[in-house]
């Protein structure tokens, strides 16, 4: 059973189809990239299944659970989590106050500390825990955010856009991050523009175009896939619909 | 009563407290609705339009330059505040309420002790007319074409006009705007002066109906603020509808039941509609429209 | 934050502490009398000359030698026409200033916040406003009109003069409620017959529905009890609609002074039942006038209530002087003595010890076309007679309640 | 020992400024001057200050949902009036043997928080949020206050409480405390001080302990980002309910505390002005710090009425001034802005840091 399914998933905003019949399917473990062109509808692809908007029509299963209706909070609560693209961290509080204020309902006071000194070295934070996360830096700032996501520990971690503004090496720690969660069991679900990252983490690629799901594969066949390219380079013509929803 | 008679008596009601309500609000909705700043000093703004337009006809002028005069010198007020404190709250929409209850305070008691606590008025013009067996005031239709005339003008203003374009980008993204070489500070200047300058027009329209004394514009500030929150962020697009749909609920609760109902109904309306469509009816237009 | 910030903080809360106790020294000898008006807010047009009423009496009374040797010294807060202070200033009157007698209130709001505290600490207020009536309260004196004085004149005549048909417009709240009861009983007793009544939230200044029910309802005269700044807009309004019918009102021109700031003709016609206004002209009306006017050049106006003030201050001169003390159970000995009567500029008043209300001269003021106020009547010594019919008598006890006809004290 | 070192930490945290034994020594010493204070003052000067300390808890409220909330919430003075006319309305009808007095003050309370249950519902649950919270909580109170002014007609009653329109309720007893040997009246002198230092010492740290909690944590996270709380799992809407439930109760005391002192209640202590007033304490103090508006409100209180006092007409104007220059100059609130210059002279030279960021 996937972890988390899409069935016919449409989204309007007025005369705008944004979300065009998707039906995407995670499978537990896995490590799954969203790609597309800007305007491609990945945001809003994220928005439903956050919970942030509510479908035109369509419907979203958690572990066969179907969540259509659910409130975001209650997503959270089944055991999902997100990093957003902006970092949505406390500013005027500090690192380690942060993780406390995400962590605080899921741990004992006692044990709380401890979590917390894990999870700052994991995140390479440690030696910032006092500092006002407003002053970090960016790539920084996407770690703290990435560990309040994590500190959850959620079967589905979202990360939208996790290396925006990163340097290549935050990058690419970025990624060890990712490929260490997943080794421990969590599934993720990532909207990435760098390709650099998704080579290192993916297992499976989702290419959005239009609201619609215009390629699936590996990274090899999504690479190699034409189509692909031209639709990034603008060259896809309206007209060349892809033929079916599995390229 | 033939049928004719009830429906023009019908139709003055409701254009009578659709003038007030858009002439109320106007100035407030610029300066609220575009701006965000919440401006509780409106009343005093009002206040100076009608307190000018008095003195200005007193001394001699016609009463339509007096106006103008009013709406002017509310305008260059409205200048004045936006330079010396508004401009310092932008980034911080709610202090303004503390700021602009401050501002209120001193133009009301400033107002009392420079000139006492009363104006002498100027007296309504034009008398009156008969339709069937009731007489109206000529000058009540007046304000309701003058209230249409402020609709019309802000949507030139706003949609054809290079300040008004520039005003609404540097309203909704100002970095954009200054990106593009506007002068976002001078905008925002300008957009609290014709703010101010409307309400002082509201003023000027109404001083002659009114009792003019320093307090008098507390009486248009809830239904400006009524008007504004269930119009919603865009000037034209939320002001009329809203002015028109909250004159139906007042005229028709007032005609029915009395003046307090016709407040109360008011009030329960801008709740009902915030409740319903949290942005206004502008947001909800505007959204439907995208 | 430090802990250097929080001692900051405390020195805050420390200095906020002084403030608090900032004191006054203080002679004893003088007769101190508290006057808690309204010098800013809503209700200041109206009240502003109370004020210097009092300072202009009591001026007169030191330079004539004071009270029974005693000099007067007047204590003014100004209450911002806000519930809240006179309650926070009749406190510190009574408590800090140690006052002898309050002279306080414009709206009925304003005294019914403060009486309370008048009670608690055995004070003495004189309330020196026209008012809906009925406080039976041993620690007040009322020198303003009543209804029953107001109306019991107005009306009748009205209805003589005018027709039956009256139509009452008048403001939503206990003033405006209980004197419209008044007018309706007033109405019925003399045959007449009310064709509509309209009662008006403070504040509204906007009336084109209100004019429109009164042209529906075709009265032979229109009872307006509008009050505030914002509600006498109806005026102009009706004015300017055309309306034409003749007002009769216990409030306008008396206490506003409408007539002095609307352009005419918007109150042509209006007859008011008022104990002072400063066009009467009798020569004891004139000289106070005149005084005033030589000691405050720019009045806008006096009107009943400043001169119901300015009576009052020698109203209590009297009383002290006969009882040889400024303790209120002395004066009330006085009082119940049913003579404390004065010549006020509108003619002889005397205080009614059963009420502690006052009986008064009653004018007829009417408004011509070009504002200018003739008296077409006089009514002589006009008593408050319902709170002592319906069985209030200060004498015998001390409800301090306030009754109205609808609810009156309960018998015995 | 220990049970009270675990009873301090609970009342520190990020939330509130104030931590360590130098700041509860000073405490302390505040208290204790507070409580000695009547000895070497007079009957005015101690009802005043009393009158000035029913203010507070609605300051203190208007704290949690806005400075730690965010939600500005305009119309707190609808609670403190449903609260103060309830206290009315059960005394009159029940008096004040037995101590009812102090039941109905905690009735009063809880008929303020129901109140404040179902409009938070409708506003939170209906995703109202940021200014038109404000123009919708504005605007409920102003329909209670022109509802209360026209009810002064006999018909108007409960039971034999009149409501008596605008010119207010009267003749509710004070608080009575019920005592051996005969009750105690709680008239505004040095009894009532001491029951109101009381509660204020016993809300005040209530709130400590409240703020420095998970739930005020959560509250702090939704005010800086309310997305992200929600998408750590918080039902923000329940945090928030919460906050102003708990702020309504509190206004209701000091409606209570403020009815039982004057034995009066008006609708005009629901309306514009009337409810204006706890924003400018708040803010004027410093509203995300409640030691801030503890001290902000009753500095407000204090200088408005002394420069009614002593500054004749231009007192008012004066008050629009000095209103004016605080959002100016001191952003924060005063007490953090007086705060950070007291704290830079005594550091003379060196480097201040930041006086708070919210």
């Amino acid at each position: 059973m996937p972890i988390l399914e899409t069935r016919a998933l449409n989204k309007r905003f007025g005369g705008l189809h944004v979300t065009n019949n998707v039906d995407l399917a995670l499978e537990a473990g896995e490590v799954h990239c969203l790609i597309g062109p800007n305007g491609a509808g990945k945001s809003t692809l994220f928005r439903l299944i956050l919970g942030e908007h509510a479908p035109s029509s369509g419907s979203i299963l958690f572990a066969g659970e179907d969540i259509t209706a659910f409130k975001p909070f209650q997503r959270i609560r089944r055991g999902m989590s997100v990093k957003f693209q902006v970092p949505g961290i406390f500013k005027a509080l500090s690192v380690r106050q942060n993780l406390e204020i995400a962590m605080q309902h899921h741990y004992e006071p006692a044990g709380l500390a401890a979590e917390i000194g894990r999870l700052l070295d994991f995140l390479n934070l440690a030696p910032e825990a006092g500092r006002l996360a407003g002053n970090l830096s960016h790539g920084q700032k996407q770690w703290l955010e990435i560990g309040m996501a994590i500190s959850l520990k959620p079967r589905l971690l979202l990360l939208d856009e996790p290396t925006a503004g990163m340097s290549p090496e935050e990058t690419h720690a970025t990624g060890e991050m990712v490929k260490r969660l997943n080794a421990e069991g969590m599934t993720v679900l990532a909207v990435e523009h760098d390709m650099a990252f998704v080579r290192q983490v993916a297992h499976k690629v989702t290419v959005l175009h239009l609201g619609q799901v215009f390629a699936q594969g590996s990274i090899d066949a999504i690479v190699a896939d034409e189509r692909v390219a031209d639709i990034y380079l603008g060259k896809a013509p309206d007209h060349a619909k892809p033929e079916g929803a599995h390229a | 009563m033939d049928v004719g008679t009830l429906a023009f008596s019908a139709l003055y009601q409701f254009g009578d407290a659709f003038a007030f309500l858009v002439l109320s609000a106007c100035g407030l909705a610029v300066i609220f609705g575009m701006m965000g700043v919440i401006n509780l000093a409106h009343g005093e703004f009002i206040m100076c339009g009608a307190y000018v337009t008095v003195s200005a006809t007193h001394a001699g002028l016609p009463l339509p330059l007096s106006i103008a005069l009013g709406a002017l010198v509310s305008g260059l007020v409205g200048v004045l505040v936006e330079r010396v404190v508004i401009r310092h709250l932008y980034t911080r929409p709610l202090d303004t309420i503390v700021a602009t209850w401050g501002l209120s305070l001193i133009a009301t008691q400033g107002t009392l002790i420079l000139l006492g606590s009363t104006l002498a008025g100027v007296g309504t013009p034009f008398g009156s007319f008969q339709v069937g067996g009731y007489s109206y005031s000529v000058y009540r239709l007046v304000l309701f074409g003058a209230a249409v005339a402020v609709l019309v003008g802000l949507y030139v203003l706003f949609n054809a006009t290079r300040f008004g374009v520039m005003a609404r980008a540097t309203i909704q993204v100002p970095h954009m705007a200054a990106a593009l070489g506007v002068d976002t500070r001078l905008v925002y200047s300008l957009t609290f002066a014709l703010g101010a300058g409307l309400a002082g027009l509201a003023g000027g329209l109404y001083a002659p109906t009114m009792t003019l004394v320093p307090t008098m514009g507390t009486t248009f500030i809830m239904e400006a603020f009524v008007t504004v929150v269930v119009g919603g962020a865009d000037v034209f697009l939320g002001t009329a509808p809203a002015a028109a749909v909250l004159a139906v609920v007042k005229a028709t609760m007032t005609s029915l039941y009395g003046q307090l109902f016709g407040q109360i109904g008011l009030l329960l309306a801008v709740i009902i509609v915030i409740r319903v469509l949290p942005r206004g009816i502008s947001g909800f237009l505007l959204r439907e429209r995208a | 934050m430090t802990g250097k910030t929080i001692r900051g903080l405390r020195a805050a809360a420390l200095a906020g502490t002084l403030l608090l106790s900032i004191g006054q020294a203080f002679a004893a000898d003088p007769i101190k009398l508290g006057v808690l008006e309204d010098q800013s807010g809503d209700f200041a047009a109206a009240t502003i000359g109370k004020v210097h009423a009092i300072q202009l009496a009591a001026e007169e009374i030191n330079k004539a030698g004071g009270i029974d040797g005693r000099p007067l010294e007047l204590v003014i807060y100004d209450t911002q026409s806000d519930n809240t202070r006179y309650q926070e200033f009749m406190r510190r009157v009574l408590q800090r200033d140690k006052v002898d007698v309050v002279f306080a209130g414009f709206s009925s709001a304003s005294r019914e916040a403060y009486r309370p505290i008048v009670n608690q600490f055995d004070g003495l207020a004189f309330y020196n406003n026209q008012y809906e009536g009925g406080v039976c309260d041993a620690n007040m004196i009322v020198t303003g009109a009543v209804p029953e004085q107001q109306f019991s004149t107005l009306i009748p005549w009205m209805m003589e003069k005018y027709g039956k048909k009256v139509y009452t417009l008048a403001a939503d709240y206990n003033f405006g409620q209980i004197s419209a009861e008044w007018v309706r009983k007033i109405v019925k007793e003399n045959g007449g017959e009310m064709v509509g009544e309209d009662f008006i939230p403070l504040g509204v200044s906007q009336f084109s529905q209100n004019i429109q029910n009164i042209q529906k309802a075709k009265p032979d005269f229109v009872v307006t009890l509008l009050v505030g700044t914002a509600q006498a807009s109806y005026y102009e309004q009706a004015a300017s609609a055309n309306v034409n019918l003749p007002m009769a009102s216990s409030v306008n021109v008396g206490q506003g002074y409408e007539h002095k700031r609307f352009k005419p003709p918007s109150l042509k016609d209006m007859y008011v039942t008022t104990n002072y206004i400063e066009e009467i002209d009798t020569p004891a009306s004139k000289a106070f006038f005149e005084k005033f006017k030589a000691k405050f050049p720019s009045e806008p106006y006096v009107n009943q209530e400043a001169e119901n003030s300015y009576l009052a201050v020698y109203l209590y001169k009297q009383m002290v002087e006969r009882a040889k003390s400024t303790k209120r159970e002395d004066l009330r000995k006085e009082i119940a003595k049913g003579d404390v009567c004065m010549d006020a500029p509108e003619g002889k008043v005397c205080l009614d010890p059963k009420s502690q209300h006052m009986s008064h001269t009653i004018y007829l003021a009417h408004v011509n076309a070009d504002h200018s106020i003739d008296f077409p009547k006089v009514w002589q010594d006009i008593k408050p007679y319902w709170l002592g019919e319906a069985g209030c008598d200060l004498t015998k006890n001390d409800p301090s309640a306030q009754y109205t006809p609808s609810n009156p004290p309960p018998k015995p | 020992m220990n049970a009270l070192l675990r009873f301090f930490r609970r009342l520190e945290g990020p939330q509130t400024l104030g931590r360590g034994p130098g700041f509860w020594i000073g405490f302390l010493v505040v208290l204790a001057g507070a409580c000695a204070y009547p000895v070497f003052s007079d009957g005015y000067t101690v009802g005043n200050t009393v009158y000035f300390f029913t203010w507070i808890f609605m300051a203190l409220g208007l704290s949690l949902i806005w400075g730690y909330g965010g939600a500005l919430s305009f119309g707190q003075t609808a609670f403190f009036g449903i609260a103060g006319y309830s206290y009315g309305i059960l005394t009159i009808n029940f008096g004040a043997a037995y101590g009812f007095t102090l039941v109905a003050v905690v009735l009063a309370m809880a008929v303020a928080a129901l109140f404040a249950v179902l409009l938070g519902y409708f506003l939170y649950f209906g995703r109202i949020s940021g200014v038109f919270l404000g123009i919708v909580t504005l605007s409920v109170t102003l329909v209670l206050e022109r509802f209360m002014a026209q009810t002064a007609g006999p018909e108007w009653k409960i039971g034999a409480a009149r409501l008596n329109g605008f010119n207010g309720m009267s003749n509710m007893p004070p608080l009575t405390v019920p005592w051996p040997g005969g009750d105690i009246v709680l008239f505004p002198d040095v009894q009532l001080y001491y029951v109101v230092l009381g509660l204020l010492v016993v809300v005040y740290l209530g709130l400590r302990i409240l703020v420095n909690s998970p739930f005020g944590n959560v509250l702090v996270a939704i005010r800086e980002n309310p997305e992200r709380a929600e998408m750590l799992g918080y039902d923000i809407r329940k945090y928030q309910l919460g906050a102003f439930v708990i702020g309504a109760a509190l206004a209701g005391l000091s409606g209570v505390l403020y009815t039982s002192w004057g034995q009066y209640i008006t609708p005009s202590s629901m309306g514009m002005t009337a409810a204006a007033l706890p924003i400018v304490w708040v803010a004027v103090g410093g509203r995300s710090d409640l030691t801030t508006t503890l001290v902000g409100t009753v500095v407000v209180l204090s200088v408005f009425q002394a420069l009614t006092i002593h500054g004749s007409q231009y007192a008012l104007v004066v008050m629009g001034v000095l209103l004016v220059l605080t959002v100016l100059i001191a952003p924060n609130g005063l007490a953090f802005a007086a705060a950070g210059l007291i704290a830079r002279l005594f550091r003379g030279r060196r480097a201040a840091s930041p006086a708070g960021d919210a």
